[in-house]
């Protein structure tokens, strides 16, 4: 991992807007807002790849968006190579986007259901002057094999494809442009198990040969775990724990990153416990409890939790956990639980 | 003769506004008869006069004034007595050149005094040869001043308002209800002095309800399943249909309506010389129309063919044959002669929607196409039309007339005589013409009056700016159980007479 | 995931001919149609505007198969060269209004906030208003013809499509493919009328097809009050509201325009259900 | 209290509605060719007369100086006289106005009662002979101009079965509502084409969606299952396509009342119209302008009632 | 779990195929399924998406609506479900046997109360009055842990989170007791920890109620936490079944062994997943012999050419492979 990060988060914030009724505007009540992010703030460097889970609605999307600038942030700074991006302008953003690239959940979604592949790719070619007129076509090709799609489907519109192909199509998109960085927000969640695994394997692959960094947003433990060097878990808008991943998921130092691990459904049959691993479910991201955000839920909540928010500090050279049990996941299990 | 029950009758549109002098409209001049009295009644035939509430007439010999006679014990409709002085203070209200726009029909009145309890006495600016026939008009109505002008409202007009929701009337009838652009309902007047042919008072009938049915399928439909007993304006494709209908009698009632084109005879119309300004371009076009397949097209064979520019109801009308009978050899020799050997382009106001406006446009645009005129119809609606019509600047439009008094003045003061709106807004205009009309409206001897209006026709006819097309009937249809209904050449119905079958 | 395995599957490009029944009638009716707009004297025996004043209201004959009307014209030959205006007013009576609508509808469903807001005024206002009336009193300004008829429809019709097209586009905004198109780099011209309007479009199309089919029926109430097609032309409308005094004595006069509009109509409407399902979006 | 403040925000918003429609009018109004005198009077009538009519109408003041007059006795709710039925406006709008909401509420549920039975028809048998005669049948209602669909239910149900008056309006409240069921029956004809086919479209969506089939999957009968599953939720399209349509309702109301004799609202329009009868004119826009807002409203609140997510 | 807890019914089923007529051709979406589900048994039910998981359980259920038809038999308590009048399945259906649907948004009428949505399941079956519904209603939303019950029951379902939607689902599929839950992927759209309280939850009802559950998945974890014995499905036909212990230490089918190596697992960080290539085949045209051939690297000329039968390996183990010693012999995935 090289000093400089190719891309920093600092203290990032961003909330929605929520609208209204006119009766609560006209009794002069505030304006609701849903509070996605709260005061994120990481590093990404060149080549690493970096994993980002958390329940659903935790703002995973939203830092996502907000890192390829779909976003703007209320407050805090996105950084690439030093450079504040919120302050490029039309052409230079577009520059930047060009070197920071988007692939989305949805395989139906994200491709235009009118466009064939060519079109998509040389659309994405052109507009970057990536080549010049009469190499495009090669090019596509080119990109088609990166990809692992057969030339064949050039011509083919994606409705003529499955759901794994498709996110190779959107894959491909990305490359077209030879970003450095990809953000895959929840990539595979949509897929096949069986297909899943070919799209990670395709996309550990091409991480190799061209040294791409990459942003994997996702749900699933298990993948995020497979694939990440380095792994930040979110809740209700805010990183818990971030570290490396094996550190996280082998003694996770935040109680919320041990009960996902302890929800997570085990391949083991012969592993069953009928212990839940967390009451509860998501507070409401409108009104975000002042004390600790997972305080609702926590097992090990005491009075401290309930006033005042746990700050990100270090735990372990490169892990860092937000909670005021400094000690948690520090002994064995075992003995946590005791606490 | 058997007497009750209530007629009801179906018009094409409602009335609008029940006050004699004040009123505008057709839709209201043709029933305010059976609702107002007049002094003078006219005959069936709409052309001579008879007692109303007058008895007695009798124009002085030097023909400056007229002393009338009223009828023992009339009344209104209120009970109260119908005195001279309502009477002068009626007329004088008509004749008012700031009341309405026909006052110009008593325009001869200079005043009208009372004698005794019976005689009232019009004294004339100049002798008025038209000036009986003008008694017989509906704006020279008797109404009771007292209860007139008890109404509330400041000024004249806003009494009417008032006095014309629930009128106090001298007529056969009255107004009971009024359901606006739906149903009016009349009821008999017990005080009014009529006797029958049983000798009780008239009118045989209860009452009158009139529906208002705009679209004509619709009012014959109605007819047809018995929910009215009358129907105006029956369309002349379907009077041949209701002619043979069992149940029905289709009657054609003499009327003094003319059908016709205007066409602009300026030299200029928005600074483009105008054709039509050349008489030998007009009397072509006058030859080129085939009449009778108009007729045969149009009124399914109902109407004939003009013989004047005036009906030949119209008194003192002249001629009996057909003017301009086709001869497309004359009509193009004629298109020669003025320069138009290729014809022009030129076009029409129709009315929109009626369709009878539209077939004859339509068969014009076919005929005049034989001299090389391209004739472009512009549907417009009536205040569109009368706009362009009073500007002068349209080319041609069709029309038709119908006269509001027995007499021809009327029809020749518009048609003709320039000062009053420069020969229908065409700008024709002759010195003759004018002249006679002039002498003809103070001359008392019938005859001279009667060969001043020959010439007059004589003039209009071969170079007016009108086209002649064909006179035309009231197409009304009764069921068969009606009796006695009469619509008057100038329009006005009259149910004070009719009865019913039980 | 309920996702069916035949959206999955790879299925050759020949199954795209499989055209949907309805598109395929619809096509060949207006297809017809527009044959006959095109050349009516082709097919019309007698010129449409000729009178025949020894044939006034005759009944349906060999010689004269749909009748004469009351000034003696061959009622097929007017019912055929009536194609030529009434497809004319389908298609310039919907055109402007589908285009600008559809470009108002675009940026509308695209931009939101206040252009939507103040849309939504401008939307409530013209629907509130009594169409016909509008027409009416825009024809009475403007003079009668076809081309004020166009005028008045247009000012009224482009809310509709652009209603329907903001709609769409603000669904399909929020879809990845948008926000792909603005992480790729390019422009919001490019996305919303390259990406998105192609997507959006479909419902506007379906509509303009039963516009078409309102736009000839508006034709002839306009014609029964006079101020659509003029005389002597021959439209449907002006036909029916020829014949409707004739409808006991000469029923020929307007039965056969009115079935020629029922069948254009019905043409125009399995059209737009055929387009929308060959339109449909295979995700 | 959602639903409440939802109310309050479209009758805000209505105003501005208002306040546009008032002035269109006026401007419209006045871009017609012709005076209210001429119309009036017609051909006969000689200069002097239309001059000194127009001037006694206050025609001869500048238009901005007669829009101020005319806004001021708005806010009075003081609408003007009517040129040609010298009545005070608002008399006539109340005379005229009921007529057509009555014609109009009547079509408006004799569509409703045409449409539902047969879009269910219709979507179930998707596809087969009942869809397709039930379709073909309203296709050609559709393509039927209104005037031709009246004056054949006249001819039919009224002068030959006798079993309706041929047109007219009647006295009592029981006899109009049998006068106007031939021309509410008109009006709904076409209308009921359109909301049969949104209705059966939405039915067809509806009837696959997953809660039906877990209603099915509860064991629920079927009636229960058509009405407060498939039914309420396929109204919810069909009736903002309703709200929608009111305006054109209204709009063949004009010519269904004049082929019926019904002394309603739209054929005053139009003799307003024809009439130049400014004041009635423009009273009556803004009343039905009104009148169609309100039922926007009340489509919304009904959506609001039938899909409680649109009342955030 | 062992089965025969309960004393309640069992399920069996024999020969379930499924056909839809669409525009394509035929398709065999569900082919010649046996099944049994004993008294108090959970039983798994995985496969790729379109596998025919859903038809399975909706054929079952007599859900399955033109152009949809079902054959073979369906016995439950001795009669046959499938052969059954619609009004007599009708009084089954929600009462004796419950389902509970993939995606709690859409199978929630979203116009209506949920508290309407609970109870009129009761009014189809129950004979209970207004209050003893809204008290039965308040019981069902406690055992499956929606606090505030009372006001929850009001509320229509946008109002409630995803979790709270697929339990206020289970709550109506329990409003009668039923004795067989046959449960659409329950957890699917869920997050891991509510996925979790869900799954637990469910095993304590079955233990509770003397329930037999069938319940489908793609997740081979969940099969792994919660069921006794498991099925695997494959283009419409059950390739492999047996206990889920049995199963997962020796997949005796490639496409089990493939989906037991698609799942990344502890320890294997950043390699390549043993993955099976290619895509699952549409089912209008199926490929002849084995449908898993063009996706198996164990497949020969026969696969190609025959179908090979669902056999019989000792009690509760089914496999329909050729090579199902090979694959078994193959080298171990975990
Ligand atoms: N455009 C928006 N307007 C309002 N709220 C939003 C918007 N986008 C996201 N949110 C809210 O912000 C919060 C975080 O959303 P986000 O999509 O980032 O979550 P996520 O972690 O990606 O969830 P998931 O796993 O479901 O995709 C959620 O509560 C969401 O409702
Ligand atoms: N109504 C229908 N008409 C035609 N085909 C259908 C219908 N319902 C289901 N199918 C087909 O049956 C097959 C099996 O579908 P099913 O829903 O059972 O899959 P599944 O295994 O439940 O998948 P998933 O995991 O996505 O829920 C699919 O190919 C689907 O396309
Ligand atoms: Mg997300
Ligand atoms: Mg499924
Ligand atoms: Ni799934």
């Amino acid at each position: 991992m090289s000093a400089v990060p190719i891309i920093s988060v600092d203290g990032v914030s961003k909330q929605f807007g929520v609208s209204y009724s006119l009766m609560r505007r006209l009794a002069g009540e505030p304006p609701l807002a849903v509070h996605a992010l709260n005061n994120v703030s990481f590093e990404v460097h060149r080549g690493e790849t970096l994993g980002i889970v958390g329940e659903s609605g935790c703002g995973k999307s939203t830092l996502a968006r907000c890192l390829v600038r779909l976003l703007d942030p209320d407050g805090g700074a996105i950084r690439f190579e030093g450079r504040d991006i919120s302050t490029l302008r039309s052409a230079e953003r577009r520059a930047f986007n060009k070197r920071v690239q988007m692939i989305f959940q949805d395989p139906y979604g994200s491709l235009n259901p009118r466009m064939t592949v060519s079109q998509v790719l040389n659309e994405a070619l052109s507009v970057h002057r990536m080549r010049p007129k009469r190499d495009i076509p090669a090019r596509i090709i080119e990109l088609l094999d990166l990809v692992r799609l057969p030339h064949d489907a050039a011509s083919r519109h994606p409705h003529e494809f499955s759901g794994g192909q498709r996110q190779r199509i959107g894959i491909a998109r990305a490359l077209a442009v030879e970003p450095d960085v990809i953000v895959a927000d929840e990539l595979v969640s949509a897929l096949d198990v069986s297909v899943q695994a070919q799209v990670i394997n395709l996309l550990l692959r091409l991480q190799e040969e061209l040294h791409l960094t990459l942003i994997f947003v996702a749900h699933d433990l298990r993948l995020v775990r497979h694939i990440s060097h380095r792994v930040a878990v979110m809740y209700l808008g805010q990183i818990m724990e971030i570290g490396p991943s094996e550190g996280v998921f082998a003694s996770p130092r935040h109680p919320y990153s041990k009960a996902l691990l302890d929800a997570a459904p085990e391949l083991d049959p012969t592993h069953r416990s009928r212990v839940v691993a967390a009451r509860g479910e998501l507070p409401s991201p409108l009104n975000v409890p002042p004390g600790c955000p997972f305080a609702s839920r926590c097992p090990h909540v005491f009075d401290r939790c309930r006033v005042e928010r746990p700050a990100l500090t270090k735990r372990a050279p490169a892990h860092s956990a937000a909670c005021h049990l400094v000690d948690f996941g520090a002994m064995p299990s075992a003995l946590a639980d005791a606490v | 003769v058997e007497r009750g029950g209530v007629m009801t009758y179906g018009r094409y549109a409602d009335s609008l506004f029940l006050d004699p002098v004040l009123n505008d409209a057709n839709v209201d001049i043709w029933i305010l008869s059976n609702l107002y009295d007049t002094l003078l009644l006219p005959t069936d035939d709409g052309k001579g006069v008879q007692a109303g509430l007058a008895t007695e007439w009798k124009v002085s010999d030097d023909g400056m004034s007229v002393n009338l006679t009223l009828r023992d014990g009339i009344q209104f409709s209120d009970g109260s007595p119908i005195t001279p002085a309502d009477v002068a203070w009626s007329l004088k209200r008509a004749a008012n050149k700031d009341n309405g726009i026909w006052n110009f029909l008593v325009s001869s009145i200079d005043d009208v005094t009372t004698e005794g309890d019976k005689t009232v006495v019009l004294k004339l600016k100049h002798p008025d040869p038209a000036i009986l026939a003008a008694l017989t008009v509906f704006n020279t109505a008797i109404l009771p001043q007292k209860v007139f002008e008890a109404a509330a409202g400041a000024t004249d007009a806003d009494k009417a308002k008032v006095f014309a929701e629930h009128p106090v009337s001298s007529g056969p009838f009255v107004l009971q209800s009024w359901d606006r652009g739906s149903t009016m309902k009349l009821v008999r007047n017990e005080h009014y002095w009529g006797k029958g042919e049983d000798g009780k008072p008239l009118p045989y009938l209860d009452g009158v309800t009139f529906e208002v049915l705009p679209d004509d399928a619709t009012r014959i439909l109605k007819l047809n399943s018995g929910e009215i007993d009358g129907a105006e304006f029956i369309p002349y494709s379907r009077v041949e249909e209701l002619k043979s209908a069992g149940n029905l009698n289709m009657e054609l009632f003499p009327s003094t309506r003319v059908q016709y084109v205007t066409m602009n005879a300026r030299p200029q119309i928005k600074g483009k010389d105008n054709p039509l300004s050349n008489p030998k371009v007009r009397q072509a076009m006058n030859y080129a129309v085939n009449k009778d397949a108009i007729i045969a097209i149009v009124t399914h064979g109902v109407g004939k063919p003009l013989t004047s520019y005036m009906s030949s109801a119209t008194p003192m009308h002249t001629g009996d044959k057909p003017l301009y009978a086709y001869d497309i050899e004359k009509a193009k020799s004629l298109m020669k002669e003025a320069g138009f050997e290729k014809g022009f382009d030129t076009s029409i106001l129709v009315l929109a929607g009626n369709q009878d406006e539209i077939g004859i446009a339509t068969a014009l645009q076919q005929m005049w196409a034989e001299l090389g005129i391209k004739l472009e119809l512009q549907q417009v609606d009536n205040a569109t039309r009368t706009q362009q019509y009073r500007d002068g600047v349209f080319t041609m439009r069709e029309a038709a007339w119908t006269d509001d008094i027995a007499d021809p003045n009327e029809i020749t003061s518009y048609f003709v005589y320039s000062p009053t709106i420069d020969a229908l807004h065409t700008g024709w205009k002759n010195e003759e013409a004018d002249k006679l009309f002039d002498a003809s409206q103070k001359e008392i001897d019938a005859t001279k009056r009667a060969a001043q209006y020959a010439r007059i026709q004589e003039i209009y006819n071969a170079e007016g700016p009108i086209v002649p097309l064909y006179e035309t009937p009231y197409p009304v249809a009764l069921s068969k159980k009606v009796h006695g209904f009469l619509q008057i050449p100038l329009g006005n119905n009259f149910f004070g007479r009719a009865w019913l079958d039980k | 995931m309920s996702v069916a395995v035949e959206k999955i599957g790879l299925y050759p490009r020949f199954r795209r001919l499989a055209l949907p029944r309805t598109l395929i009638s619809g096509a060949i009716i207006i297809g017809v149609s527009l044959l006959i707009a095109f050349f009516p004297a082709l097919f019309a025996p007698y010129d449409p505007i000729a009178f025949d004043y020894k044939a006034l209201l005759k009944g349906p004959t060999l010689a004269h198969p749909f009748g004469t009307d009351s000034f003696g014209r061959d009622v097929l030959s007017r019912v055929i060269h009536a194609y030529t205006i009434d497809m004319q007013i389908a298609v310039f009576a919907t055109v402007g209004p589908f285009i600008f609508g559809t470009i108002v509808g675009a940026y509308v469903g695209y931009a939101g906030g206040l252009a939507e807001a103040i849309f939504g005024r401008v939307v409530d206002a013209v629907i509130t208003f009594p169409f016909l009336v509008l027409v009416i009193a825009i024809v009475s300004v403007l003079g009668p013809g076809l081309g004020n008829m166009y005028v008045a429809v247009g000012i009224v019709g482009w809310v509709f499509y652009a209603r329907l097209v903001a709609a769409e586009v603000k669904v399909q905004k929020r879809l990845d493919y948008a926000d792909a198109g603005r992480v790729m780099g390019y422009t919001p011209m490019r996305i919303v009328f390259r990406h998105l309007l192609p997507n959006a479009i479909t419902p506007a199309i379906v509509y303009w097809m039963t516009d078409m089919a309102l736009a000839i029926l508006l034709g002839s109430s306009l014609g029964y009050l006079g101020l659509g097609a003029q005389p002597p032309a021959a439209e449907w409308g002006v036909q029916i509201a020829d014949g409707k005094n004739f409808m006991s004595t000469a029923w020929w006069i307007s039965v056969f325009p009115g079935i020629a509009i029922v069948i254009t109509g019905l043409g125009f409407s399995l059209l737009g259900d055929g387009l929308a399902q060959l339109m449909r979006v295979r995700r | 209290m959602p639903l409440f403040s939802f109310v309050l925000r479209r009758i805000l918003q209505m105003i501005p509605t208002v306040v546009f429609i008032l002035v269109v009018t006026f401007v419209l109004v006045r871009l017609l060719p012709g005076d209210p005198a001429s119309a009036m009077l017609g051909d006969r009538a000689i200069d002097a007369d239309v001059e000194r009519i127009n001037a006694s109408l206050g025609l001869d003041k500048p238009i901005p100086v007669q829009f101020l007059y005319f806004v001021k006795n708005v806010f009075t709710g003081d609408l003007g006289t009517s040129i040609a039925l010298k009545l005070p406006v608002t008399t006539i709008i109340m005379q005229r106005l009921p007529v057509t909401l009555m014609l109009t509420l009547m079509a408006a549920l004799l569509a409703l009662i045409l449409a539902v039975p047969l879009a269910f028809l219709a979507a179930l048998k998707r596809e087969q002979t009942a869809d397709a005669v039930i379709r073909g049948t309203f296709q050609v209602g559709l393509s039927m101009p209104v005037f031709y669909v009246g004056i054949l239910m006249l001819t039919v149900f009224g002068a030959t079965l006798k079993w309706f008056p041929v047109g007219g309006y009647g006295d009592t409240f029981a006899d109009r509502l049998y006068h106007l069921f031939l021309p509410a029956l008109t009006l709904a004809f076409s209308f009921s084409a359109v909301l049969m086919r949104n209705l059966r479209s939405s039915i067809i969506g509806v009837i696959n969606a997953e809660y039906v089939d877990f209603a099915r999957a509860k064991g629920l009968r079927p009636r229960i299952i058509m009405t407060r599953h498939v039914l309420r939720n396929a109204l919810i399209s069909t009736v903002t396509l309703f709200g929608l349509q009111i305006g054109t309702l209204f709009g063949g109301a004009v010519i269904t009342e004049t082929v019926f004799a019904v002394p309603g609202a739209g054929r005053l329009m139009i003799d307003s119209i024809y009439g130049r009868d400014y004041p009635v004119l423009q009273g009556l826009t803004i009343a039905l302008a009104v009148l169609v807002s309100l039922t926007f409203l009340a489509t919304d609140i009904f959506q609001a009632w039938l899909d409680p997510r649109v009342a955030r | 779990m062992s089965a025969g807890i309960g004393t309640g019914l069992g399920l069996t089923v024999r020969g379930l195929t499924t056909l839809f007529d669409t525009p394509r051709g035929m398709a065999l979406a569900v082919a010649d399924v046996d099944l049994d589900v004993g008294p108090g048994e959970m039983v798994g039910l995985v496969g790729e998406s379109g596998s025919g998981k859903s038809v399975t359980l909706r054929s079952i259920m007599g859900l399955i609506q033109t152009p949809g038809h079902v054959t073979g038999k369906v016995e439950w308590g001795g009669r046959d479900l499938v052969a059954m009048p619609a009004e007599e399945l009708r009084r089954i259906r929600g009462s004796e046997i419950a389902m509970i649907f993939q995606e709690p948004m859409t199978a929630l009428n979203p116009v209506l109360p949920v508290g309407l949505q609970l109870e009129e399941n009761l009014v189809a079956h129950t004979r209970l009055n207004a209050r003893e519904r809204r008290a039965r209603a308040l019981e069902l939303m406690n055992i499956v842990g929606i606090p505030a019950a009372e006001r929850r029951l009001n509320e229509y379902p946008h109002q409630f989170s995803g979790g709270m939607r697929q339990r206020a689902m289970i709550a109506i599929a329990l409003a009668c007791s039923p004795k067989l839950l046959l449960a659409d992927e329950p957890t699917t759209a869920l997050d891991v920890t509510i996925q979790d309280q869900i799954l637990k939850l469910l095993l304590d009802l079955r233990d509770r109620l003397a329930m037999s559950v069938v319940l489908v998945t793609h997740d081979l974890g969940v099969i792994a936490g919660t069921c006794d014995r498991m099925a695997v499905m494959y283009a419409g036909r059950i390739v492999e079944m047996g206990t889920v212990i049995d199963v997962f230490r020796q997949p005796r089918h490639p496409y089990t062994r493939g989906l037991l190596g698609s799942v990344p697992r502890a320890g294997a960080v950043r390699t390549m997943l043993s993955s099976i290539e290619g895509t699952p085949p549409g089912l209008t045209d199926l490929p002849a012999g084995c449908a898993f051939h063009p996706r198996c690297s164990f497949a020969t000329d026969i696969c190609r050419q025959e179908r090979p039968p669902l056999q019989s390996l000792g009690a509760d183990r089914k496999v329909a492979c050729f090579h199902h010693d090979r694959v078994a012999a193959a080298e171990a995935i975990l």
